[in-house]
């Protein structure tokens, strides 16, 4: 385990530390003291597995590509931006525009999660990016969706009160799935989406990948799954195909 | 020995080449009046599926079964290597036509004699490869 | 009001005496006046480093006035800004060569910021020759009728309307003695004759004549402009003092590296260096581009230190040197020189855009 | 109207075919890839639909015979200046489907002057002589990227040498790069053809939006790839292979919208290097949504600053807009390394009428304002400025060095270089000239040693004429011309244009 300090330390030097240590092999990097820098894990490539103890900042993880990152608190904005691969572990609440371009590797946040999360992921042939939120999202969560799996439980929100997705779930979505635990409210969705119930391979899936949620945070995936999973789907991969005329 | 060799990437299955054929072995030389006047036969053709397409003419063997078919002798090879034939000795008996494997020789049906690339042996460069617009016909030693 | 710019070709010449030794003006003028043809009797100037001894730890301010409204404006500025040593008449001889002259004076200086004024220069980390940089920018672009011709200490410029020997002798130039002099004669082809616009142009001590015209002189205006130089003069000989005094006092770059600012090598030349000059000169090119002095030019660019020659490029204009003892000579032409110092210990042609530069042995 | 929509009743153009020199090859036929030829076999004759024809003049000319030519339908609506023929048209089209009006290319109205023409070039002539270029060096050599203001050197063992750290630049031999142009809309053959020149030429091109090919990856070092808002085949492999990186966020034929690349045209190949299902629309967000403001766009610049280490210098491309001379402020603040202005004539392979023909403005004004704004505020230095948007010619790309720019992009240009006749119909993906096109039978009609020679023979010809006109002006490296509007008179422009361009009219 190599530990780094990163009390006062300005970003682009954490994130020089971060690299020369995976550069030599360091297969186990702890991040203590984090307190907002920006850009941790951009573009690092391989399986190094990084945790961070303190509030990471904007753009985690951005064009990572395989290592894992647990974040032992609360994360900021724009993490996971255009990831190729890779694990993203939070424990709690993260901001807003998570994932955005996501194409591959998996994001888990505990908590809440802010507007317009899982913007145009997308996916291609094996990559499939998956995101799984366990409180409650903001407006736009899915927007313009071409890919991967976006998962939406509502089971660890910090305000209970607040409804589990936002208004225009989905919109302009053309690609990939979602599944939200228990009933979606189709005048809060996106005009390209469709609601339905999940089937067995919907099932079998979702299944697959709460598993591997729950064990990043001791959760019960039967608690889970005791609620009805609604199924929001691309009506189709071209939404703006008439939109045009010559 | 220099053969024409066509490029599939590149073909875009237009014709040209036929077209310059043809006009090349006509009598007039003008395409108008080799079409509609002389009923010309081009001596390669372009092979067209879907997208695929590509020219394809004699390809002047090494070991032509055309020669060892022709009962007259009239196709043979020259000083160069090209297989051409005499037309004067040939007697339409098509055995050639049926003897090549890569059915490059055709009829030529208003003198009645078989006929096949020559590789426009007074051109430096066939008429077919000068014509390609997209280059997807090479003449070159390989 | 757009880029009209003067257009002229001329003659040069200068020296500098390295041990210090002050010389009477009378040699620059008969090396200059040799060269008489090379100008058309619209403009001569000379500067002069080392003629104000007494007055040496003070800026020399030369000014010249259109009328006494822009004298009375001037002075206002100057007595508000500057401490002000001494003035006085700049002493001219009559002659009918030189029918008619501007008001000249002269005045030794020191800066004498207001508390406003010092603060802002402290804001922006600016120091005494910013001040009167800034203050000589102002007249020139602010008072209408005023200009001035020199502000370094311990030298000054004496130009005017007029073939150089006939300025020398309105000047009364023979009864200076300095150890650098440079002098020009101008042959203008489309502004009518201005005091001014003769050669040499100043700022604070650094003094250019210049023979040719600078192909490139939109642009080096454009980009002194964006480090607060004001180009009034539409002249390219202005940009030249101005690009010198942004590269060597501004920018501290040595003079051999402003120099290759001014001519730059060429990329064929730089691709063939070792590492470490073609980083050098790319670095130069890429960051300095804007200050490529572009076209045919000679100048010879004197300081309070010494004297530089060079030339462009591709070397369109002329310039000889010659080394006699301690004297450096520099001009246009050989015979210059020869008239003066008739016998040279060496004489050579410097090579496209290799500067000559020649300090003083002992730095005071 | 038979079988017709009501708009297409009215064809634009007439195909004439000459009986006499027609001899029945079909090659026409076989080439339109509209239908507008075809052939009668029972009566052994060609036949044509005048209102399928786009005036693309494939036919006319691939004909052997020289037997057809396409002309405009003589044809018209009873006159009306205002009401013109495409505004009934167009309305016709909107009446019968409800859509949004779809054009490619740039705006051929003409009802915005063109700056460039305009505006003259100076000469020497006597008391500062020309240069002959063809004898003496004539240099080109531009690098883009920041500079800092100053140099500082240090001396070591009695030699001189740089202690300044400079930022990553792009060295250009010429001050002309293709532009953005994504593998998608048009196909791998011209991506092909642009690398191949680029590197030969000691230029970049820019892949667009639309990822980079791995096949072209030897080809990174004159790359530069694009970052837009759709992210599609972007990752740090992408970002790292490439010689500079670009973040779209604007584009001059279609200022503040997105792109919807259709379906049709995302095939396997595409959906591969962009990273998509084959078949699926690829659409780009009008924003970034990671941008919403212009600290969000500094956190991108220096999140793939730190994802490449910092040794690609970023870009940052906008549409020439209103404020552009603001935005390029903020912009260069941001840490671009490069601004990338693209002006309202600029093309595009498809983009609402409505956009293109009015929202933007003309590079040659958008382009002064920002040099003078970066220089007013003394940070010219910092940003190296690339324009594109309606370069046509080598006068162009001069006439836009003077007035500030450090290069140009050329889009249309590289296109016509390969054989695009502008027939502007580039988003149906049946490009006729194989350009603007996925389709397999199609894109084989750009063979890519054609178009790389091309492309680079256009290159070195504007080249050649830069260095003439240069060289008239008595100059010997480009950047003396650089900025140099002194060297420009305007003919036939208002004050107040002159005085945003900043040059005097002629004679003065």
């Amino acid at each position: 385990m190599t530990t780094i300090d990163a009390k006062g330390v300005y970003y682009k030097q954490l994130n020089e530390q971060i690299k020369e240590a995976v550069a030599n092999g360091a297969k186990r990097i702890k991040l203590t003291n984090v307190m907002g820098q920006y850009y941790i894990a951009d573009g690092i490539t391989g399986d190094a597995s990084i945790e961070i103890e303190g509030v990471p900042g904007q753009d985690l993880a951005a064009f990572m590509n395989g290592p894992t990152i647990v974040v032992k608190n609360n994360a900021q904005d724009t993490i996971g931006n255009t990831m190729d691969s890779g694990k993203i572990v939070i424990h709690g609440l993260a901001g807003d525009v998570l994932g955005y371009g996501m194409r591959g590797g998996k994001m888990h946040i505990l908590s809440d999660v802010g507007y317009r999360v899982g913007i145009h992921m997308k996916s291609y042939k094996e990559k499939v990016p998956v995101i799984i939120v366990g409180g409650n999202a903001g407006d736009f969560f899915g927007e313009y969706m071409a890919g991967g799996v976006l998962i939406l439980l509502g089971i660890n929100p910090v305000r209970e009160e607040m409804p589990i997705c936002g208004d225009y779930l989905g919109t302009g979505m053309h690609g990939g799935v979602m599944y939200i635990r228990g009933k979606v409210d189709i005048d809060r969705c996106g005009a390209e989406v469709g609601l339905d119930k999940l089937d067995a391979m919907d099932k079998k899936l979702l299944k697959r990948y709460l598993e591997d949620y729950c064990k990043d945070f001791d959760l019960d995936i039967n608690e889970i799954l005791k609620e009805e999973f609604t199924k929001v789907y691309p009506k189709s991969k071209r939404p703006y195909g008439t939109l045009y005329c010559y | 020995m220099k053969r024409v060799y066509p490029v599939e990437d590149y073909c875009m299955g237009c014709g040209l080449c036929e077209v310059a054929c043809a006009t090349e072995h006509s009598k007039s030389k003008d395409i108008v009046k080799a079409y509609k006047e002389e009923a010309v036969t081009p001596r390669n053709f372009v092979e067209r599926k879907e997208y695929l397409s590509y020219s394809i003419n004699c390809r002047h063997c090494e070991e032509p079964s055309c020669i060892e078919a022709c009962i007259t002798g009239a196709v043979d090879f020259d000083e160069d290597g090209r297989v051409l034939i005499d037309q004067a000795r040939c007697v339409a008996c098509w055995s050639c036509i049926m003897a090549c494997p890569f059915g490059v020789i055709k009829r030529d049906t208003v003198n009645n004699v078989s006929t096949k690339c020559d590789q426009c042996v007074e051109r430096e460069t066939p008429a077919c490869v000068q014509a390609c617009p997209n280059r997807a016909l090479i003449y070159e030693e390989r | 009001m757009f880029y009209e710019k003067d257009i002229s070709g001329c003659g040069l010449s200068g020296f500098i005496d390295k041990s210090k030794k002050r010389v009477s003006g009378e040699e620059i003028i008969k090396s200059i006046a040799l060269q008489h043809d090379r100008g058309n009797g619209l403009g001569g100037g000379f500067a002069a480093y080392g003629i104000y001894p007494e007055f040496k730890d003070y800026y020399a301010f030369h000014i010249m006035y259109d009328n006494m409204n822009a004298l009375a404006t001037t002075e206002e500025l100057l007595h508000k800004d500057l401490l002000v040593k001494h003035y006085e008449k700049i002493p001219v001889r009559r002659t009918l060569k030189i029918p008619t002259h501007p008001i000249l004076r002269r005045y030794f200086v020191k800066a004498k910021p207001s508390e406003e004024e010092y603060e802002l220069l402290d804001i922006e980390s600016l120091d005494e020759d910013d001040f009167i940089v800034r203050l000589v920018m102002r007249i020139n672009s602010e008072v209408k009728g005023a200009f001035v011709f020199s502000s370094g200490k311990n030298m000054g410029a004496f130009k005017g309307v007029g073939f150089p020997e006939d300025v020398a002798d309105f000047f009364k130039l023979d009864e200076y003695h300095g150890y650098i002099w440079t002098a020009h004669n101008r042959f203008p082809t489309n502004t009518p004759g201005w005091w001014g616009g003769a050669h040499p142009f100043t700022l604070l001590d650094w003094s250019i004549v210049h023979n040719g015209e600078v192909s490139s002189y939109g642009i080096n205006k454009r980009y002194l402009e964006m480090f607060g130089y004001k180009c009034t003069l539409f002249t390219d000989t202005e940009v030249v003092t101005y690009i010198l005094d942004l590269l060597i006092r501004k920018h501290k770059l040595s003079k051999e590296l402003a120099c290759k600012v001014l001519s730059s090598a060429f990329w064929k030349d730089i691709d063939n260096m070792d590492d470490i000059d073609q980083k050098v000169n790319t670095a130069l090119r890429m960051v300095y581009g804007s200050a490529l002095l572009n076209g045919p030019f000679a100048i010879l660019f004197a300081y309070k230190n010494g004297l530089i020659g060079l030339n462009d490029r591709v070397k369109l204009r002329p310039l000889i040197v010659g080394y006699k003892g301690d004297r450096v000579y520099m001009s246009s032409e050989e015979s210059a020189i020869r008239i003066i110092e008739p016998d040279l210990d060496t004489v050579f042609a410097p090579k496209a855009g290799e500067p000559v530069i020649v300090e003083f042995e002992a730095e005071a | 109207m038979l079988y017709k929509s009501f708009v297409d009743s009215f064809s634009d153009y007439i195909i004439d075919r000459n009986e006499d020199k027609c001899i029945l090859c079909r090659i026409c036929e076989r080439q339109c890839s509209y239908e507008a030829h075809g052939f009668d076999k029972k009566n052994s004759v060609m036949t044509k639909q005048d209102h399928k024809c786009i005036c693309c003049r494939r036919c006319e000319a691939m004909c052997p015979t020289g037997a057809i030519s396409i002309r405009e339908n003589p044809s018209q609506f009873k006159r009306n200046s205002n009401w013109t023929a495409s505004h009934r048209k167009n309305i016709y089209k909107q009446a019968e489907t409800g859509g949004i009006l779809l054009v490619g290319m740039g705006n051929p109205t003409g009802k915005q002057p063109t700056y460039f023409d305009r505006m003259l070039l100076d000469a020497s002539q006597v008391t500062n002589p020309s240069i002959d270029p063809l004898r003496e060096p004539m240099e080109l050599r531009t690098y883009l990227g920041r500079k800092p203001d100053r140099l500082e050197f240090e001396e070591k063992d009695g030699r001189v040498s740089l202690k300044t750290k400079l930022t990553p630049q792009l060295k250009l031999e010429y001050p002309i790069m293709f532009s953005a142009m994504s593998y998608g809309a048009i196909n791998y053959n011209v991506h092909v053809g642009m690398a191949r020149a680029s590197q030969k030429m000691g230029i970049y091109y820019n892949t667009g939006e639309g990822g980079l090919h791995k096949s072209l990856y030897p080809y990174g070092a004159n790359t530069i790839v694009q970052v837009a808002s759709g992210r599609f085949g972007v990752n740090a492999e992408y970002l790292n292979v490439a010689g500079g990186i670009e973040i779209k966020i604007g584009q001059g034929a279609k200022p503040g919208i997105g792109g919807h690349l259709p379906g049709e045209k995302v095939n396997e190949e595409v959906s591969r290097t962009r990273m998509i299902p084959a078949g699926t629309d690829a659409l780009s967000p009008a924003p970034h949504h990671d941008i919403y403001s212009i600290e969000d766009l500094r956190q991108l610049i220096y999140a793939l600053k730190e994802a490449t280490d910092y040794k690609n210098p970023v870009s940052v491309k906008i549409a020439a807009v209103h404020n552009s001379a603001a935005i390029a402020s903020g912009i260069v603040r941001a840490g671009a390394d490069i601004l990338t202005l693209d002006g309202y004539r600029g093309g595009t392979g498809a983009a609402p009428l409505v956009t293109r023909n009015n929202v933007g403005i003309p590079i040659e004004l958008a382009l002064a304002s920002v040099d003078q704004r970066l220089r007013d505020e003394g940070i010219r230095n910092h940003v190296s400025i690339v324009v594109g948007g309606g370069i046509r010619s080598s006068a162009d790309v001069v006439k836009a060095i003077a007035l500030g720019a450090d290069a140009v992009y050329i889009g249309t240009a590289t296109l016509v270089s390969v054989g695009c006749t502008l027939c502007r119909m580039c988003f149906t993906g049946k490009c006729p000239w194989g350009i603007a096109t996925n389709d397999q039978s199609l894109s084989k009609r750009i063979n890519p040693d054609i178009a790389e020679e091309k492309l680079s023979n256009l290159i070195r010809g504007w080249g050649l004429e830069i260095k003439e006109i240069i060289g008239g002006m008595g100059l010997n490296a480009l950047e003396s011309m650089r900025g140099s509007r002194h060297r420009l008179r305007g003919v036939g422009l208002s004050e107040s244009e002159l005085d945003i361009l900043g040059i005097a009219p002629a004679g003065k």
